[in-house]
């Protein structure tokens, strides 16, 4: 049964066979690998790059199948585009766990030149196409994926020299696919973190980074930030002791700053104290405008909002992120742009009115919902948020999931900030939805319309139309 | 072809292959259905056999294609294939964000006509322009507003 | 003697003909002129376009030599760029009054397809041409320029159909040239003022926009808004009645909001009732990024500024600032990218501590410089201004021109804000000056160097460098 | 040619035409002062005949021409064949944004050294640069530092 306790060592290569067997990969040799990272120097330590920053670190998103056409990439994003971190973003046949079919792709591509992966599939290339990777570029470079089964993909990456692992179970299968069931993502995940765990133990230290921005489009702040509570103190359990813990722009100042405070202070008191609490802060993750000019003032607000909550990573867009992969040129650029503001913002000494009050509200709504779910599981984490999501007390807007209700929906209220129009069965306290439906309720006021689907539609629209809310009578309005 | 009222046309809404952007497709599925369309949600990550079999067992007008994530083209190989042997005849389209990196979409557009599609949208399609076209393919009563949207 | 008093019908009509013969121009019939005015629709008239907006109104910079080119650079800028006003700024050698330079540059972009001017040469297109520029588009324009003589400028574009005009006698004689004489220029503006003040006395409201940024680089807010109260109650004496205050931003937030705040709410009380008080917000005048993409997070913060202080009109940058005259579509691009970010900002509300204490130390040290100004004058602020810069007692940093001492230095304080590190003869009160110097002081011992010159340059370069403030060490610090 | 002292070498600054810039040559002329040049600045807005009556009544070694609005180029058409008229030979630079619109650096600077000009600078040059160029085009000893970034 699912319980939310340290996976022995031997369950650790119990599961280590049985993942080996899905794709043949060469064995994986964890001396060795302890070894390999030992001899890579400090500035490729993750943990201790981003923890160690005395300002948000710029990291951005960025995977191409070809080895040699991804040491490219992230060379030019760290020359071009200063930055701080890098990453490597996995494609979507790895993530489905179809390394067969990844193993086309990358033959095709090899072949025809032509990018026919929508990221590097590493698994594939294996630990030494990681480690050529590893060393063919001055820094940290974090796993990105999305992938719900990541055992296989957290094996040979940790072994190939990378110190930081996106993802999470909750985070990396309710907006990631549909049939996943969170029970067994939970234990597969566990390996992920059991391994991570393993590595730290023996100092070298795995930094792991639940994905905040679930899908990324109009996600209430405290829903965001309890699934990272939540797969946080999973990770904690197998031993993970840095870990980042995200959360997606949703575009009103106010509420970012005071989620990402939030997020820090809840993130502190929800995880143990053996674990160093960082904060990563996403561009704005919903629908871009159809336009570089435009997508540069979407990206930044998202610098500005960094600038002054100063999270310890910002992950940035580029503005080629409504039409496609961007070229590593626009990539560059939304790194660029994102500096430039931090830089100038970051040293002003400015403080906006109502943070602490929505930062409040957010905690509030956070622990309301982290209550239900430790009561739910009996103070068991797993089965908790388990329990929740089968239940629908903890949700999800637009979540792919058969494991999520999905009955959640959001929508702006009248100063823009992300509130609860439909709950499900979410798991909030009354009071508090009271404040949702007011607010609500007063933006409909304003708007002369009832509270319906159609606010949702029009505010999931808003910022790639050039607005932030979606008030009727559309762009000119 | 016969004039439908919208009540009656039956409409297969899915992503396919391994996509799970879900939020276009919740869109469009709202918007589907108070424009009078019975939708058949199949949401994300749907194989090519989920869209046939509930086109047969709805007896669906037509099938609404959706991709983002950029393998479009692979996910829909033989796809007309498949239903030219189910023995089927829905309107096909097929939209979102379909080719890998910064392409160009009339390229795009005539890769995925030639694979039969009857109508290919990009990713800056509103619900309404889906709307249109089905009403007009489907020989649907529309207003002149309506129609007026469709052609520009 | 100068004299801050109307002109007569006659001084208008003598000065009109001694213009006329610096180069011929058709006659212009003023009634002619009225009638052509009247005959524009609604949505042409600049004044009542500007005052009855509901958010602030986004102007570009273009101008160039061929009608026909000009006319296709607005249309650019209207559709592409979405500008609700529009420019037409004049040649380098009209602002000298060279007429005959500007004659055989016009020639030579005709012949060549090359464009040899900076600008357009409204005075040679002459009033028919200037209609056909205000008939081919359907946004009013504005004049600007920088030219401290513009006398025959104004007779030429207000009958042309023009209803905005940019600049006075001080914002564009200080900052644009070396020799001229100040109470000479303020005699120049004084026609120009009349001139608008007639049009306006028939109906055809003339607007009138003192240039706020000067020289465009790191101006103590106090001096640029003390300018233009100056200019404006010039121009009020002539008969204006749509006054447009202007500010460049120095990039640190809390003080631009602050200043433009203090800019509105002074102008209300310096000018007289019956003017129109409108506001101007120049996004960074300074030199900008080599950079598009950092050129971006310069414009964007400019823009992040507008929203939330809500100035009644916004003149944007392209991100090519740095390289050149911008092509159409990167002047575009920076509209768009401003448009984007006001948009998704405006209706939040957002509040920054400390913007009530830096406005009231603007608008003490304002004051401080008008009652200098109108005691020198003894009431009469043409006298007075013309006083108070021949002693330096009013003055500008960086300024090129004879008539300023130019002893002014700013350097930034340890938040960003503008300061004056040099007074030279400022007539600032002492307490006022020694919250500047104790700023300062608490930089330079942040930063552990004397207070100096190289802190000025520092800070002069630090926005294309990337920074905001010019820490010492550069680039990387 | 002889090793001066940097004490000893005098350079005349200005902004050639009618061009207004004035922050630049400020810069300059701060940091050519403080690194021991005798510094004349004719401020913006200057002639051709202004730059040359400096270079006569001062001995000016070298020229510094700023023009940043555009209009250099026709500014300055004839400029060293006037200088080569005054019998005077002083080392010319010119430097800022010498052309209008987004041009080409590489064919401005051949315009202009073609012009006669010995160095052309871009607006992205520091003071630094200008500095370390003077020294050696007048042989004055400098630090090693400063050469090496000369030469990058
Ligand atoms: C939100 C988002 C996500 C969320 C999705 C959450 C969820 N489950 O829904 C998350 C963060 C999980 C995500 C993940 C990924 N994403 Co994503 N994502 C986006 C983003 C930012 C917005 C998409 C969206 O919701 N738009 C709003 C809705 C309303 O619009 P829409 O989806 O376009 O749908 C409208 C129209 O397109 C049209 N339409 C759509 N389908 C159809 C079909 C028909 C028949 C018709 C008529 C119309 C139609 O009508 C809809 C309603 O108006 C886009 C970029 C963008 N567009 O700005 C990238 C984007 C689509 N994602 C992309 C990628 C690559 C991925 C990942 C592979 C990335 C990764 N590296 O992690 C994964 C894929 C995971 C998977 N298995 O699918 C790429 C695709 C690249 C390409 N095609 O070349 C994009 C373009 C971003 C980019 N520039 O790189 N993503
Ligand atoms: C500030 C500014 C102004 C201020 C100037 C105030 C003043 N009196 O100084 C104001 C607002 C008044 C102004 C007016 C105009 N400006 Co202006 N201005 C600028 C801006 C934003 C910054 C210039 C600056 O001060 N930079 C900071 C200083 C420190 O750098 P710098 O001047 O480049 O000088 C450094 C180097 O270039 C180099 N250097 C310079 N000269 C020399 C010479 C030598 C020999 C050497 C070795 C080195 C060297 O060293 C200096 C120190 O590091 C630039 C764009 C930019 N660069 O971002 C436009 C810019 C220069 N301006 C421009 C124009 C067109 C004008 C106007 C004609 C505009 C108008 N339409 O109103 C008028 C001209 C008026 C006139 N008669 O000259 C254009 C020029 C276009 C072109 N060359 O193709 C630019 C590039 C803007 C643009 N993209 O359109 N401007």
């Amino acid at each position: 049964m699912l319980r939310d306790r340290r996976l022995s060592g031997e369950d650790l290569s119990r599961i280590d066979e049985r993942i080996r067997s899905d794709w043949s990969v060469e064995d994986i040799d964890f001396e060795e690998a302890i070894a390999y990272h030992e001899s890579l120097p400090a500035s490729k330590e993750f943990a201790s790059v981003l923890e160690d920053a005395d300002r948000p670190l710029l990291q951005p998103r960025a995977g191409v199948p070809r080895l040699d056409d991804q040491i490219a990439l992230l060379g030019h994003l760290e020359d071009a585009g200063r930055a701080d971190l890098l990453p490597t973003t996995i494609d979507s046949y790895t993530r489905d766990n179809e390394y067969e079919k990844a193993q086309q792709g990358l033959e095709e591509a090899r072949e025809s030149g032509e990018d026919t992966l929508n990221g590097f599939p590493a698994v594939n290339h294996g630990v030494e196409g990681c480690r050529e990777l590893i060393e063919a570029l001055d820094t940290p470079i974090e796993v990105r994926h999305g992938t719900p089964d990541a055992r296989l993909l957290a094996a040979v990456t940790f072994a190939g020299g990378f110190q930081s692992f996106e993802g999470g179970p909750v985070s990396y299968n309710i907006p990631y696919t549909k049939g996943h069931d969170l029970a067994e993502t939970i234990e597969h995940w566990q390996y992920v973190d059991r391994l991570a765990g393993a590595y730290t133990e023996r100092g070298v230290t795995i930094n792991r980074e639940p994905f905040g921005p679930l899908t990324g489009t109009l996600v209430p702040p405290a829903i965001a930030i309890a699934v990272g509570l939540v797969e946080g103190m999973l990770a904690a359990t197998q031993g993970v002791r840095s870990i980042t813990l995200g959360y997606g722009q949703v575009g009103n100042l106010v509420q970012d700053i005071a989620a990402l405070r939030a997020l820090k202070s809840l993130g502190e008191e929800y995880l143990p104290n053996e674990a160093t609490v960082t904060t990563v802060f996403h561009e704005w993750m919903g629908g871009f405008p159809p336009d570089e000019a435009r997508a540069n003032g979407v990206i930044a607000l998202g610098a500005a909002t960094a600038a002054i909550a100063e999270p310890d990573k910002v992950i940035t867009k580029s503005p080629q992120e409504f039409g496609g992969v961007p070229t590593k040129e626009a990539n560059a650029a939304g790194l660029r742009t994102t500096k430039q503001l931090i830089d100038m913002m970051r040293e002003q000494d400015i403080n906006l009115d109502g943070v602490e009050r929505e930062r409040e509200f957010i905690e509030e709504s956070t622990r309301s919902l982290m209550d239900t779910i430790l009561q739910l599981g009996d103070e068991d984490v797993a089965r908790g948020v388990v329990e929740a999501f089968d239940t629908g007390k903890i949700d999800v807007p637009f979540a792919p999931s058969d494991s999520a209700e999905s009955a959640v929906l959001p929508a702006r209220d009248d100063d823009g900030r992300v509130r609860i129009l439909q709950f499900g069965n979410l798991a909030l306290d009354p009071d508090l939805k009271d404040v949702h439906t007011d607010r609500l309720d007063r933006r409909a006021r304003a708007e002369n319309r009832d509270r319906s689907f159609q606010m949702v539609a029009d505010d999931v629209d808003a910022i790639s139309e050039g607005r932030l809310i979606g008030r009727p009578g559309g762009e000119g309005a | 072809m016969e004039v439908l009222s919208a009540m009656s046309a039956t409409v297969i809404l899915g992503v396919i292959g391994s996509d799970a952007h879900a939020v276009g497709i919740t869109i469009l599925e709202q918007a589907l259905s108070t424009a009078g369309f019975e939708v058949v949600n199949l949401g994300v990550q749907s194989s090519q056999q989920e869209f046939i079999s509930a086109a047969q067992a709805h007896e669906g007008d037509a099938v609404l294609v959706s991709s983002l994530y950029g393998h479009a083209e692979q996910d829909c190989r033989g796809f007309h294939e498949a239903i030219e042997e189910a023995d089927i005849d829905p309107i096909t389209y097929i939209g979102g964000n379909l080719a890998v990196g910064q392409d160009d979409f009339e390229e795009t557009r005539d890769c995925f006509r030639e694979m039969g599609f009857d109508r290919v949208f990009d990713s800056e399609t509103k619900p309404t322009e889906a709307i249109a076209a089905l009403k007009a393919d489907m020989n649907i009563a529309e207003s002149e507003a309506e129609r007026a949207r469709l052609t520009t």
